[in-house]
């Protein structure tokens, strides 16, 4: 996985740049399903190496498929993200070990899910459990970002062209 | 250390991604970092959620140890919301494209700019 | 794409199956893996499918430019709809205890009737993109 | 009628005119009719009030509270009154006075010019009548920016520099000096109320105390204390009637008369005279009036020279109220009515020499006086005053300092009185020389003049007398400046 | 069924169901209906918030019956229903205006589309502001950041399209520190309720992490709410997006990315150590202050007004933030009130730019010559918001300022004084750039006929100028609600 970021962020063909990206993504997905995430596992096989793909290979092929050499050297970025990087590796340091079942958030909220959740809500998915109905409101949430993401690209992309507008 | 692999595997992953976005001029592979990026949060949510010896959380009499739900909720909802944005910067690369002539970040901010001293007229 | 008639017809025989499959992945989601949010990523995907293959224009037919608007409102309309259906019934928003006697299985309803909103929002949404960018790529050719 | 309406009366009264006038800009006889009543009625209800006050009686008037613990309230004590009446007053004469520049010079939007006139009125009048420093800093941010279209009327480049060095010194020196010294009055004492006595007693004292006086003394920059003075000069390219009533008048004395208002009844002169050291300020206003009489003394052009002047008069008030001693501050008072009429006589008749000869230098002030025997001896009277000679105002007034120096021998404020006279004589006499004694310089009679038109004539006529006048009965102000010292 | 005890939900869903409905509907005036009710609706419930907290004190309200922190909880207390008063306000005013605006700067087959996007923002961000619970912020706050996207690339300037691509990637990378720093808190503390993480925190052993996750809040935020020096989205995103969505985003984006930071500051972090052990305030007050100086000096070279008052706007954030770095409850109450009076102020300077934009075509100080002939009331009014930029007596502006300097004489820091009074004076500068091309120039000869604006457009923008006016003279309502809310704040940290 790390080899794809690495080799994605030197490539300059964009084309091999968006099929790394959906190979990185189906890498990904395999790690969530060694974590039994497999419901995230699954979607993001399908978002990040099916859609994801299909819609940058889309915008590629109405776009220029080669990227120009960056003008500067990238040292400021590169410190930034390190900058970031080295924060998070000190915060993470102060967090609880992996897998490790005293950590709270194996103790705290969670075991009610776990316990009670398929008798509150008769569902044994406990992910699509909390996923529906104890953080429905959320979930609600997130499909209205979706309909923002579909009106929005209406709104950007549709024609000026009254051949259009069959809609009105 | 051994008991935070995860967490290096993860800041990597967010270093490169936001190396990515930061340093490169071409809009599409600003988004690609960008994409990255976010996917790196994906596993600082779930790697701790990982029970070893649990399974998925799929209640069912078999067993007994299940891995923490509650962070894969999180992580739908976040990747959704990645491929929302991704959408939507896709869009706005196409409109770019169509006004602009190009993809790249400092050709389109010189235009901008002539646009601005044109103004002044 | 016409000519390749050996696709046209393994099409043909995979789309209902493909179908099948989200609607499996749509109502097994209490049980399994899976969800409104996938099936509608595989619906979407069926209907790329058969547009690649029968053509931009054919698939508009079939699914009409409205119809995928309106089902990217409508779904977050019938999520809203669940909600404000139990404060109707006297719980909160989006509570479903209340949409039925029993009230796990009123929880039960309701998640239902969420995943399915969901399903077809986000079957909307990855349509219309489709179509957009698609539209884009002919006029610029 | 009882005083709070009253006051609420005199407050609105301008505000009313401005709107009519401006709802009949299309008739400038009507407006100018307006203008005129307006300013006979402010003036009325102004006078209606002194009786009262001149009894001890403290009208007062609580409007809004703007802040918790700040509110815009007003109450009359005997300087704001006399402040009001110079104010009011003098604007009835200049309203007849500006009918005739404007129309003689054909000035260019003459209804924006009375709206703004009037609505500075107002604020001047609120500065007079605030019971609160909070009241007197929101009138006098107000005064500073409606006069600003006054003083770029002309929509020059000129003008516009002008008004640039205007606004910036007096906004400036407001929000970086006033605003900060008046948050802090409210966080030591709890109020901004002006008390007789003052409000900062034993709350205050040493390093802080001169701090905050420093504070105050800058702050208010309409005074004209050097450094902060160029605004004054700035402000003539504005039409005279302008610089006649604003910059000899209402914004200037706004500037002495919130000086000496925060001495009296913000620290209070005991605690002055205790805890304070005065000396500094006793020598920034020496050396402001020395200075500014020296650069009068230079400069060519008329309006710049009676600017320069009024700089120097205004420190004579500063002066005065510096020393603390009972009779100075009387003068203070006193010269605040007396400099006014004499400056605004000074003025009219500047602009009167302009509308009919259109003469701005000095210089070219050769025999004016045959022509225009009027203005020229209106100007005499009024020169008579600034230098403090009988029988003019400004002699009582100077009086009143100097015996109130003496009586504290304060021998370096006694000099500086003594030599600024001299100095004002020395820039003064010589017009009146030219204009009368001088024969006019060749070629002049190619387009020969006489007066200006006849409501400028009266006007400066009017006010030429008022300072002859307020000479033989000086007791309206004198008895308003004891009243403020007796307290009560 | 009564609707009183439901009003936290509607609050949000009555918006976020117009948005939908108006795609539905799918013509321009029937959606134009639609989103105007749904925001008025908005504007009655936030009040009816405002006034029940009041009186009731704090409300919880709990999405589908699942206790906190199970289930995902409602939260209004003073501070919070100011914000909605204040957002849903603005919204109300600016949506009547837009149907003229739009008319001239979108195609009409866009319009039903436009309020789309303007119902989800409202919805998001009204969202952020009410929610309680940690995760639930971010879904709404991305809500509001892509509906906020797309109504800026509908600005008429190519230039727009670029300016929404650099917020989006800004904004994103900005929600991606927010998401990480809430799940370190959740990985923590194993919950995501506000309250909850905020009684729990205080327990966790080491302080590395908790200092972690405040980083990322802290800079995630930041981006959001415009903080110098990661303002730079900002500018363009106010210069080319059409007028209407300026004058909202200015008025209600960054003041309520201001109220998150404010929400997390002190019922999540406030009891830790490492905030108290942080020189947290130090840094605000740097940044603050870079921004009032950087900013205020850059907008006194800009050309473009638009732009002009956005680097104003920077400027006046770090008047927001200076305040909070105080941490005293005046200097509390300087932050909040400043959010509304800076909110109207600014709104209806944007609002009356778009009356010229309409009238003129454009807002560089070159088109805008003699303005002040040609569109006096306009141009009057865009003084008289300059005015309370300054912070003249009278105007909202000066209330603002007062309370900063109270707060800095309270730590009897007068070096700050003395610089918050001298930024102030930067405003004047700019402020008067227009003055003089709007008072001193002859209007350009192509625009001498120019008219006035439209009632349509004036009447939403005076609505927004009377409001800055009387902030400036009654404050009970502002300072009132502020000084509640602060010393509420400072108490709940304590």
């Amino acid at each position: 996985m790390a080899v794809a970021v690495v080799v994605l962020a030197r490539v300059r063909n964009l084309f091999s740049v968006i099929v790394l990206a959906g190979l990185y993504s189906f890498l990904m997905a395999t790690v969530l399903v060694a974590l039994d995430a497999v419901d995230v596992a699954m979607t993001e096989a399908s978002v990040g190496a099916g859609i994801s793909t299909v819609l940058l290979l889309g915008a590629l092929h109405l776009c220029r498929s080669e990227e120009a050499k960056p003008a500067h050297k990238p040292w400021l970025p590169l410190v930034v993200s390190a900058a970031c990087g080295l924060l998070l590796v000190y915060g993470s340091l102060g967090l609880p070990a992996f897998s490790d079942p005293g950590a709270p958030i194996h103790t705290h909220v969670v075991p009610r899910y776990l316990q009670d959740g398929p008798n509150e809500t008769g569902v044994p998915n406990v992910v699509t459990a909390v996923l529906a109905s104890y953080r429905g409101y959320d979930t609600l949430g997130e499909t209205t970002v979706v309909f923002t993401a579909g009106a929005g690209v209406v709104a950007l992309l549709r024609r000026r062209r009254p051949r259009k507008e069959q809609s009105k | 250390m051994a008991s935070h692999f995860s967490y290096a595997v993860t800041i990597f992953l967010m270093i490169a991604g936001l190396f990515i976005v930061i340093s490169r001029g071409n809009l599409i592979k600003k988004l690609v970092g960008l994409g990255i990026f976010q996917t790196s949060v994906y596993l600082l949510y779930i790697a701790p959620g990982k029970l070893i010896g649990g399974t998925a959380p799929i209640v069912s009499e078999a067993f007994d140890v299940y891995s923490n739900p509650l962070p894969h909720v999180l992580i739908l909802t976040a990747i959704v919301v990645g491929v929302a944005t991704l959408a939507l910067g896709l869009a706005l690369v196409v409109r770019i494209r169509e006004a602009y002539g190009s993809i790249e970040e400092d050709e389109i901010l010189t235009k901008d700019h002539e646009d601005s001293i044109a103004d002044q007229r | 794409m016409k000519s390749y008639l050996v696709l046209r017809v393994v099409a043909k025989v995979f789309l209902p199956f493909i179908l099948i499959f989200a609607l499996y992945v749509q109502f097994h989601g209490d049980f399994g893996p899976g969800g409104g949010f996938q099936a509608g990523v595989i619906i979407a995907a069926a209907v790329v499918f058969y547009a690649l293959i029968y053509g931009l224009a054919n698939a508009r037919r079939v699914v009409p430019e409205r119809l995928v608007e309106a089902m990217m409102a409508a779904g977050v309309l019938v999520y809203a709809g669940v909600g404000l259906i139990g404060l109707l019934l006297g719980g909160n928003f989006l509570d479903y205890f209340v949409l039925d006697r029993d009230p796990v299985h009123g929880q039960h309803r309701g998640i239902f009737w969420v995943e399915v909103g969901v399903a077809i929002t986000v079957s909307g949404v990855m349509l219309k993109i489709f179509y957009m960018f698609a539209d884009r790529g002919r006029i610029d050719e | 009628m009882p005083p709070a309406s009253l006051i609420a009366i005199t407050l609105a009264v301008p505000v009313i005119g401005a709107v009519l006038i401006a709802a009949c800009h299309r008739f400038p006889d009507l407006r100018e009719a307006v203008t005129l009543v307006t300013s006979a009625l402010l003036f009325a209800c102004v006078a209606a009030l002194l009786p009262q006050v001149l009894d001890g009686a403290r009208p007062a008037l609580h409007l809004i509270e703007v802040l918790p613990g700040l509110a815009l309230a007003f109450r009359i004590e005997p300087l704001g009154m006399l402040f009001a009446l110079v104010a009011s007053g003098l604007w009835t004469v200049n309203s007849l006075y500006s009918i005739g520049y404007m129309r003689g010079n054909n000035e260019s939007h003459q209804t924006r010019f009375y709206v703004c006139f009037a609505l500075s009125i107002a604020a001047a009048v609120g500065i007079a009548y605030a019971g609160n420093v909070f009241t007197l800093f929101v009138f006098y941010e107000l005064l500073t920016l409606i006069t600003y279209p006054l003083v770029t009327h002309h929509g020059t480049d000129k003008a516009r520099s002008g008004g640039r060095v205007y606004l910036g010194l007096l906004i400036g020196t407001s929000m970086l000096l006033l605003l900060p010294a008046l948050i802090f009055t409210w966080q030591i004492a709890g109020t901004t109320d002006f008390t007789d006595g003052g409000i900062l007693d034993g709350k205050l004292a040493g390093a802080a105390l001169a701090a905050l006086l420093a504070l105050y003394m800058f702050g208010i920059g309409k005074a004209a204390l050097m450094p902060f003075h160029r605004w004054l000069p700035a402000a003539m390219v504005a039409p005279t009637p302008v610089s006649a009533l604003l910059h000899a008048v209402a914004v200037v004395k706004a500037g002495v008369f919130s000086v000496v208002k925060v001495l009296v009844y913000v620290f209070g002169i005991d605690l002055l005279a205790a805890a304070a050291n005065m000396d500094w300020l006793l020598v920034v206003a020496g050396f402001t009036i020395l200075a500014a009489s020296v650069v009068a003394l230079k400069a060519d052009n008329l309006k710049r020279r009676l600017a320069y002047s009024t700089v120097s008069q205004l420190s004579y008030v500063v002066l005065a109220a510096a020393l603390l001693a009972p009779l100075s501050i009387v003068g203070a008072v006193m010269h605040i009515a007396a400099h006014a009429l004499g400056k605004i006589t000074l003025f009219f008749a500047a602009g009167a020499i302009y509308t009919a000869a259109h003469k701005t230098e000095v210089s070219q002030l050769d025999g004016i006086g045959r022509r225009m025997p009027w203005t020229m001896g209106a100007f005499a009277i009024g020169a008579l005053s600034m230098i403090g000679l009988p029988p003019a105002a400004g002699f009582i007034s100077k009086w009143y300092m100097l015996a109130g120096a003496m009586a504290i021998s304060h021998w370096m404020a006694v000099a500086v009185i003594i030599v600024s006279t001299l100095l004002n004589a020395g820039y003064f006499l010589p017009i009146v020389y030219r204009a009368f004694l001088r024969a006019p310089a060749a070629g002049e009679h190619e387009h020969p003049h006489g007066e200006a038109p006849l409501p400028m004539v009266i006007a400066l006529t009017l006010t030429a007398a008022g300072t002859v006048l307020l000479f033989f009965l000086p007791d309206v102000p004198l008895a308003l400046g004891r009243q403020m010292l007796g307290g009560g | 069924m009564s609707v009183a005890p439901h009003l936290p939900a509607l609050q949000v869903v009555v918006p976020l169901v117009a948005a939908p409905l108006s795609v539905l509907l799918h013509d321009r005036r029937a959606a134009f209906l639609v989103v105007l009710a749904a925001s008025w609706a908005a504007f009655a419930i936030a009040i009816a918030l405002w006034l029940q907290v009041n009186d009731t004190g704090i409300i919880s309200y709990h999405m589908g019956s699942w206790a906190p922190p199970w289930g995902i909880e409602y939260r209004v207390d003073r501070l919070s229903s100011f914000v909605l008063v204040l957002v849903a306000g603005v919204a109300a005013v600016v949506l009547p205006y837009s149907w003229t605006s739009i008319e001239r700067e979108l195609p009409r087959e866009q319009h039903y589309l436009f309020y789309t996007m303007f119902a989800l923002c409202l919805a998001g961000l009204l969202g952020i502001t009410i929610t309680g619970d940690a995760f639930n912020i971010f879904v709404f706050l991305e809500i509001s950041s892509l509906s906020t996207y797309v109504l800026i690339a509908l600005g008429r300037d190519r230039r727009a399209l670029m300016a929404a691509y650099q917020y989006l990637i800004m904004g994103t990378i900005g929600a991606t520190f927010i998401v990480i720093g809430i799940g370190l808190l959740y990985l923590q503390t194993g919950t995501l309720n506000l309250v909850d993480i905020g009684q729990r925190l205080p327990a966790i052993s080491g302080h590395r992490a908790v200092l972690a996750a405040l980083a990322f809040l802290t800079v995630g935020l930041s981006l959001k709410l415009a903080l110098f020096p990661l303002h730079q989205w900002l500018p363009n995103a106010y210069a080319y997006a059409p007028s209407a969505v300026s004058a909202f985003l200015a008025a209600t984006a960054t003041k309520v990315a201001v109220y998150a930071l404010l929400r997390f500051y002190f019922s999540v972090f406030g009891a830790t150590a490492v905030f108290l052990q942080l020189p947290m305030a130090e840094l605000m007050l740097v940044l603050a202050l870079g921004g009032m100086f950087v900013a205020s000096t850059v907008a006194c070279f800009q050309n473009d007004l638009k732009r002009l008052f956005a680097y104003s706007s920077v400027a006046q954030i770090g008047y927001i933030v200076l305040g909070l770095s105080f941490d005293s409850v005046t200097g509390l109450t300087a932050t909040i009130v400043h959010l509304a009076n800076h909110a109207v102020t600014k709104g209806g300077v944007f609002l009356l730019l778009g009356a010229v934009v309409a009238s003129m075509g454009g807002v560089t100080l070159a088109r805008m010559q003699g303005v002040g002939r040609v569109m006096p009331l306009t141009s009057f009014g865009i003084v008289l918001c300059g005015l309370s930029l300054i912070g003249v007596p009278g105007t909202a502006g000066f209330v603002s300022k007062w309370y900063l300097v109270l707060a800095a004489m309270e730590k009897g820091q007068w070096w700050l004084v003395s610089l918050i009074v001298l930024s102030s004076l930067l405003a004047v500068v700019y402020v008067w750039r227009f003055v003089e091309a709007a008072y001193f120039k002859a209007p350009r000869a192509d625009l001498v006929d120019a008219r006035e604006a439209s009632p349509a457009l004036l009447v939403p923008a005076f609505l927004m100028v009377g409001a800055t006016l009387y902030f400036g003279i009654d404050t009970s309502l502002t300072v009132g609600a502020a000084s509640q809310a602060a010393s509420a704040l400072i108490g709940a940290a304590r």
